[in-house]
C-alpha cells in the first residue's frame, strides 16, 4: 500500500489539487457552505453560470424529484458578472480552491462580453463554458446542438484568454463526439459533459407541467449509464482532457468516470444530499489508489478495459 | 448550518398518519430558533427519496428537538417507519427564524394541518419575551389535532368533529371581530389556500402577518435555486424560501 | 361516476381494445406468460424485434441494473422470421389479443423482406418497425439518426402494406421530431418512442466495462422523464398517433403519457418485475376514467395544460 | 409459473450474513421440484431494487419452503431485513429441475458457499428415489457452513477453520481418488471459478455432473434475453439460464 498518491491535474498553466470539482449551479457560488466545506481538498469550484445582466430565472415550481434524479427549470437564475465580482469573488479569493467561472449566454457576443469583463479582474481560474442556452439570433437553437456555433463560440472566446477554456457539452444531440471535436479544434483545453437531458413531469391531479417552463434537465444518478456512455465515447474522439459529469454519488461512481476516460469529474445534483460529497468521494479516490498502489489518480484515467470504441454507433437497440 | 447525524430518541404516534419524532443532536439543539427547520436524509445508504426532506424544528429541550412529522408521501412513510435508536443525517439550523420584536405585545398563531410544528417552540420564545399568545389551530379532523405545549388553543375542524366547525380562518376572523387588541402580530402556517385566505383578512385589517412556507425544497442551504418565491416588488425578483426565508412578512410575497 | 368507459383505439382498420401495449423486446415473443396472463385485458403485444436471419445476439453479459434502471444489450436476439411463423404464430393466432410485429434489419431490403415474408401470413395485426440498428450500407450509422433513412424505410415499407405501420424511434438525437414528421410525411400510421438510452456500466473492481458490448440501452424508471418530453415534443409535431415507451411503472406514470400526448403507451422494463404490470395499469387507467367522469379514454390524450410547445428548444440548461 | 405473495413464516441467522427465511406459498410448494427458483420482488413499492431477486427452493414442508439468503449487495441486505409476518412477491416455481435418473446410483453434490442452497431438497428427492448421496460442502470460513437437511456431509473450508483445510473440489478429488464407485453422477453449485475447476475434473475422470448455474437475471422466465449461457455446440448458440436452466450438464455449456 502506498503512502500517497499524486493526485494533481494540469490545464495549461493551472495545477488543480485533485480531479475532484464541484459542477456549475450545483454548489451556487461556491460560499454559501463555507462553514462547513473544507474547500482544500477540492480539485476546484464551478460556480453558477453566469450571465452579462442578471436573470431571476424561471417561475416556481422550479425543481421536481423523479426516480434516482431530479428535472430542474432554474433557467440559470444568477447574480450576473457585475455583482459576480463584486459580491461573489472577493470570497472566493480567500477559499483555499480554484474557482472556475463557467459562463452563459444568448449570444456569441455576450459570451464575449463575460469574458472579457472577467478577464480584467484577479481571481478566476479557469473558465467553462455552458452551451445549452438558447441562440437568439438563431430563433432559440440551442448552441449545443450545432458544431458550428460551438467551434465559434470556442474561437472567440480563445482569442480573449489564456486560461483554460473548458467548453460544457450538452447530451441532447446525435453525436456528441462531433461538438467535441468542434471544440477540441478551435483551442478548447478541455470539454466536459455532460449537462442535463431534457425531461418532464406531469402532475395527474391538476393535469399541468411539474415545473413552470414544461420541460427541464434531468440530473442525478439516473443518468449516470448515459453519462458514463457521453464520457467514453467522448474521450475516444478527442485528446484534450474530458471532465465527466453526470450522477455521480459514490466514490465507485467516480473512478467508473476516470475509467471511461475523464481527467476529472464534477460532482451535481448529489451536493443537495450531501454538501460534503465532493469530499468524501475526493479521499476515497485517494484512498482506492493507495490500496491499489496506483502512484498517481491519471493512471487510472481511461483505462477501461474496453477497446470497442465504436461500440455506440453500432449498438443493436 | 451543520451537517450531522441525529439518533432517534423517542417516537410517538399521534393518528395513522402523523407522529412526533425526538432527535438527540446537540449540535443543532445548541442554535437553533423558532421558524427555522432541517434537511432530514430518510435512508442514508438509498437513492430512494434520493433528495432530503424538510422538517420544522417543533420543540427543544435540552439535547432534543423535536419534529412533528405528517406521512404524505413515500419519503415521509420511510421516515415514519425509523425506529428509536435509528440514525439519520441531518442538516440544520436553516433558514432565518420569526421576528420577535418590540412592534407587537400579542401574538396570534394560526396553523393549518402540519402547520402547527414550527408553533410549540415559538410559543415558548414568544413567552420568554413576555408576549400574550392565542393560538387558533385548524384540522381536519379531530384526530389530526396537535396541542402540545401551546397556549390559549381554539381549534377548529373542517368536518366539525373537535371545536369550531369551519376552517381556522375563518375561526380567526370571527375572534377578531369580536376583540379590540393592539399591537398584535400574527404568526400563520399552513396550505397556500389557507395563506391565501388569511391574506385578505390581514390585508383588510391592516394586520401585521408573517407567514412559514413549505415551499418544495431540493438542498435546503441555497445551492440549488429550487425553491423561490416571487416577492410583490417586481425588482426583487425571487427571494429563496429556504435561505430568505422559509418565514416571511406576508405583504413582501406572492402566495 | 361512470360506468363504462370507452377504452379502444384505432389505427387504419384495426381496432385495438384498449391503449396499453407490451413493449417490443421486454415481453419475449407474448406467450412466455401464456398460463397466467389474461391477454384480453391488453390492447395488443408487440413481439420481440425480428430479422430475416436468426440473430444469436451478444454474448453475456448482456444486462445491468442501474439506478432505477436497466442496461442492456441484448442485441436483438430473436429467432427469425421464418421460426416466428412456424412456431410462434400460431401460438399467438389463439390469444385474445392484437398482435403487432416488430421488425429489426440492417438494410432496407432487410426490412422489407421481412414484412413481406409476414404479409403473406396471417395473425399480425400491425407492424412496428425499429429503426434503432446500424445500416450496414452506411459503415453502421444508425437508421433512427436520419431522417432520410428513416424516411426511406417507411416508404419502402409502407408500399409493401395496408396494415397500420408504426415506426420506432430512437431518443439518441438531436432533433427527434425531425424524423418523426419524416415518418409521418412518408405515410406511416403512427410512431412510438422512445426506445433506449445509449449508456454504458463499468465494474470498477474489475476495470472492464458492464456488458460485453460496452454499451448498451438504458430503459426504466430512470428514463420516464426524458421520455415524456420526447413525447410531448413529438405529439405536438405530427399528426399521427404516438405510442409512448419509457420506464413506465404505475397508472399513474401511464396517465402522464396519456397527458403529454401519447395515443397510447407500452409497457417495457416492468414487465421484468411484474409480469402483470401492464394489465394493472389498463385496469388502472379505466378506474381513473370512470372516477372522474371521462367517456373515453382518448380525451386525455394530450390534455396536458402547457402550451409551451416549443419549450424544449428554448430551455436554459 | 405462478405471480402470487408469500408470507414470511420464520427466519433464522445462521451468521452475520446467512439467512434462511421460510416462505409460505401452497401454490409454489404443490408443484417445486428440487433445482427449481423464485424470483422474490424485495420491496413492492420501491424501485431500489428494481428488479426480482432470484434464489433456489433449499426446501419444502408442506405449504412452506424455505430459501437460504446470503447477503451480498442491497437487495438481499433489505430481504435480511425482513420481519416474520412480512409479504413478499414472489414468481415460481421457475426454471428446470435436476435430472433424476437411472443412469445413477450415487449422488455426489457438490456446493460451494451459498450454492448448498438447492442441496436439502435435491437430498431429500434422492433419497426418495433410492440413490446414495455424497455431500461435499465447502466454504469461506465454518460460521459459512450449512449443512441442514444434507446425509453424509464432509465439508471444508478455505481457512481452515473446520473439516478439509482447501477447496470442496480439492476435497471432492481426494475422495474419488480413494473410492472405487459405480454409476456416479455429480450435482455442483458454486461461484464460477469452482465449477470451472469441477469441470476440469469431470471431465477428466469422465463423470456424468449437472451445474446449477447462478447467471444474473432480469426478469427469471424467459421473457428479457438476459441470462444466456454459451452452449458448446455453437450451432446452438445460448441457452436462458432462467429456462433452459438454471441447471445444465456441465459439458452442454461454456463456463
Ligand atoms: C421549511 C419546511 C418545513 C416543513 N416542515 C414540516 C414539518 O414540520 N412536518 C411535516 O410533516 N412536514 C413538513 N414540511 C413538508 C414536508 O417536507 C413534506 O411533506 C415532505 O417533504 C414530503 O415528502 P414525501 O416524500 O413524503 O412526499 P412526496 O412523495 O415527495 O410528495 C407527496 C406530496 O407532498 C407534496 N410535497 C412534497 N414535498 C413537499 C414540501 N417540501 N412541502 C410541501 N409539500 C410537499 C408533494 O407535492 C406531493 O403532493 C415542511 C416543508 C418545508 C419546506
Ligand atoms: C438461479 C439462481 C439461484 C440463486 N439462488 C440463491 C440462493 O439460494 N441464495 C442466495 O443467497 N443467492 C442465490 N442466488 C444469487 C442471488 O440472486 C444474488 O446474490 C442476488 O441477486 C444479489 O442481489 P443484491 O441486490 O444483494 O446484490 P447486487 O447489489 O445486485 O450485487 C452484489 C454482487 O452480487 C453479484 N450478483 C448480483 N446478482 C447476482 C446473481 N443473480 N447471481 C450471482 N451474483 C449476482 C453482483 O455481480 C455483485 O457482485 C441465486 C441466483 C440465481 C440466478
Ligand atoms: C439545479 C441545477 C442547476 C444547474 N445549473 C447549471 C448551470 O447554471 N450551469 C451549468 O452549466 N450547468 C448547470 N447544471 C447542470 C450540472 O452542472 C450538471 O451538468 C448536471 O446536473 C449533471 O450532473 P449531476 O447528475 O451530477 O447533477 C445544473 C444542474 C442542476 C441540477
Ligand atoms: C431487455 C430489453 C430488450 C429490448 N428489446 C427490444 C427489441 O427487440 N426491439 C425494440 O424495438 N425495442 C427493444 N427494447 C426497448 C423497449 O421496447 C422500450 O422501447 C424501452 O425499453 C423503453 O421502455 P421501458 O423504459 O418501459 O423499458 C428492449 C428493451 C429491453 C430492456
Ligand atoms: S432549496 Fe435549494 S436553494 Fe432553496
Ligand atoms: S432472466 Fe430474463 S430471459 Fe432469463
Amino acid at each position: 500500500m502506498l503512502n500517497t498518491t499524486r493526485t494533481t491535474f494540469k490545464l495549461r498553466n493551472v495545477e488543480f489539487r485533485n480531479r475532484v470539482f464541484v459542477a456549475s449551479g450545483t454548489f451556487g457560488y461556491g460560499d454559501e457552505v463555507r462553514n462547513i466545506f473544507p474547500y482544500e481538498k477540492l480539485g476546484g469550484i464551478i460556480t453558477k453560470s453566469l450571465s452579462l445582466k442578471p436573470r431571476a430565472g424561471n417561475p416556481p415550481p422550479r425543481i421536481v424529484e423523479t426516480s434516482s434524479g431530479v428535472l430542474n427549470s432554474i433557467g440559470l437564475a444568477n447574480i450576473g458578472v457585475e455583482a459576480f465580482i463584486h459580491a461573489k469573488l472577493p470570497v472566493l479569493r480567500t477559499l483555499n480552491t480554484s474557482i472556475i467561472t463557467n459562463i452563459a449566454a444568448s449570444s456569441v457576443d455576450e459570451y464575449c462580453a463575460v469574458l472579457e469583463r472577467l478577464e480584467s479582474v484577479n481571481g478566476v481560474h479557469a473558465y467553462e463554458i455552458n452551451v445549452s442556452c438558447p441562440n437568439v439570433k438563431e430563433g432559440g437553437l440551442n448552441f449545443g446542438t450545432s458544431a458550428t456555433m460551438v467551434a465559434t463560440i470556442t474561437k472567440e472566446l480563445r482569442r480573449r484568454t489564456e486560461k483554460p477554456l473548458i467548453v460544457k457539452l450538452t447530451p441532447n444531440v446525435t453525436h456528441i463526439a462531433d461538438i467535441a471535436r468542434a471544440a477540441a479544434h478551435e483551442g478548447a483545453d478541455a470539454v466536459s459533459l455532460i449537462n442535463t437531458l431534457i425531461g418532464m413531469a406531469i402532475d395527474v391531479h391538476t393535469r399541468r407541467a411539474k415545473l413552470s417552463t414544461v420541460t427541464g434537465g434531468v440530473s442525478g444518478p439516473a443518468i449516470k449509464p448515459i453519462a458514463l456512455a457521453k464520457v467514453f465515447e467522448v474521450s475516444k474522439a478527442v485528446s484534450i482532457p474530458v471532465f465527466g459529469i453526470g450522477g455521480i454519488a459514490t466514490v465507485h461512481d467516480a473512478l467508473e468516470f476516470l475509467l471511461a476516460g475523464a481527467s476529472a469529474i464534477q460532482v451535481g445534483t448529489m451536493n443537495f444530499v450531501d454538501p460534503l460529497i465532493a469530499v468524501r468521494i475526493a479521499d476515497g479516490i485517494d484512498e482506492y489508489c493507495r490500496i491499489n498502489n496506483i502512484e498517481d489518480v491519471g493512471m487510472l484515467v481511461g483505462s477501461v478495459n474496453a477497446n470497442l470504441s465504436n461500440s455506440i454507433l453500432q449498438t443493436w437497440l | 448550518m451543520l451537517s450531522t447525524t441525529a439518533h432517534i430518541i423517542g417516537k410517538n404516534k399521534i393518528s395513522e398518519t402523523l407522529y412526533i419524532l425526538m432527535l438527540e443532536c446537540p449540535a443543532i439543539t445548541r442554535s437553533a430558533k423558532a421558524g427555522q427547520f432541517v434537511m432530514i436524509r430518510v435512508n442514508s445508504h438509498s437513492i430512494e427519496p434520493l433528495l432530503r426532506r424538510p422538517f420544522s424544528i417543533s420543540w427543544i429541550d435540552g439535547d432534543y428537538f423535536e419534529i412533528l412529522l405528517q406521512v404524505v408521501g413515500g419519503g415521509t412513510r420511510k421516515l415514519s417507519e425509523k425506529d428509536i435508536g435509528d440514525e439519520v443525517e441531518v442538516l440544520g439550523p436553516l433558514g432565518n427564524s420569526f421576528r420577535i420584536d418590540n412592534t407587537f405585545e400579542t401574538a396570534i398563531l394560526v396553523a393549518g394541518g402540519v402547520g402547527v410544528a414550527p408553533f410549540p417552540i415559538l410559543t415558548k420564545e414568544l413567552r420568554e419575551r413576555g408576549k400574550e399568545v392565542q393560538t387558533f389551530i385548524g384540522a381536519r379532523t379531530k384526530s389530526q389535532l396537535y396541542t402540545q405545549h401551546l397556549v390559549n388553543c381554539s381549534v377548529s375542524t373542517d368536518d366539525g368533529t373537535e371545536g369550531f366547525h369551519g376552517t381556522v380562518v375563518d375561526n380567526v376572523r370571527a375572534y377578531l371581530e369580536n376583540t379590540e387588541m393592539q399591537k398584535l402580530k400574527l404568526f400563520a402556517c399552513g396550505p397556500t389556500p389557507m395563506l391565501k385566505a388569511l391574506g385578505v383578512l390581514v390585508h383588510h385589517k391592516k394586520l401585521n402577518c408573517e407567514v412559514s412556507l413549505e415551499t418544495e425544497m431540493a438542498c435546503g442551504f441555497g445551492i440549488c435555486q429550487g425553491c423561490v418565491v416571487q416577492l410583490k416588488d417586481s425588482n426583487k425578483g425571487y427571494a429563496l424560501a429556504c435561505k430568505d426565508g422559509p418565514n416571511f412578512f406576508i405583504d413582501e410575497i406572492v402566495l
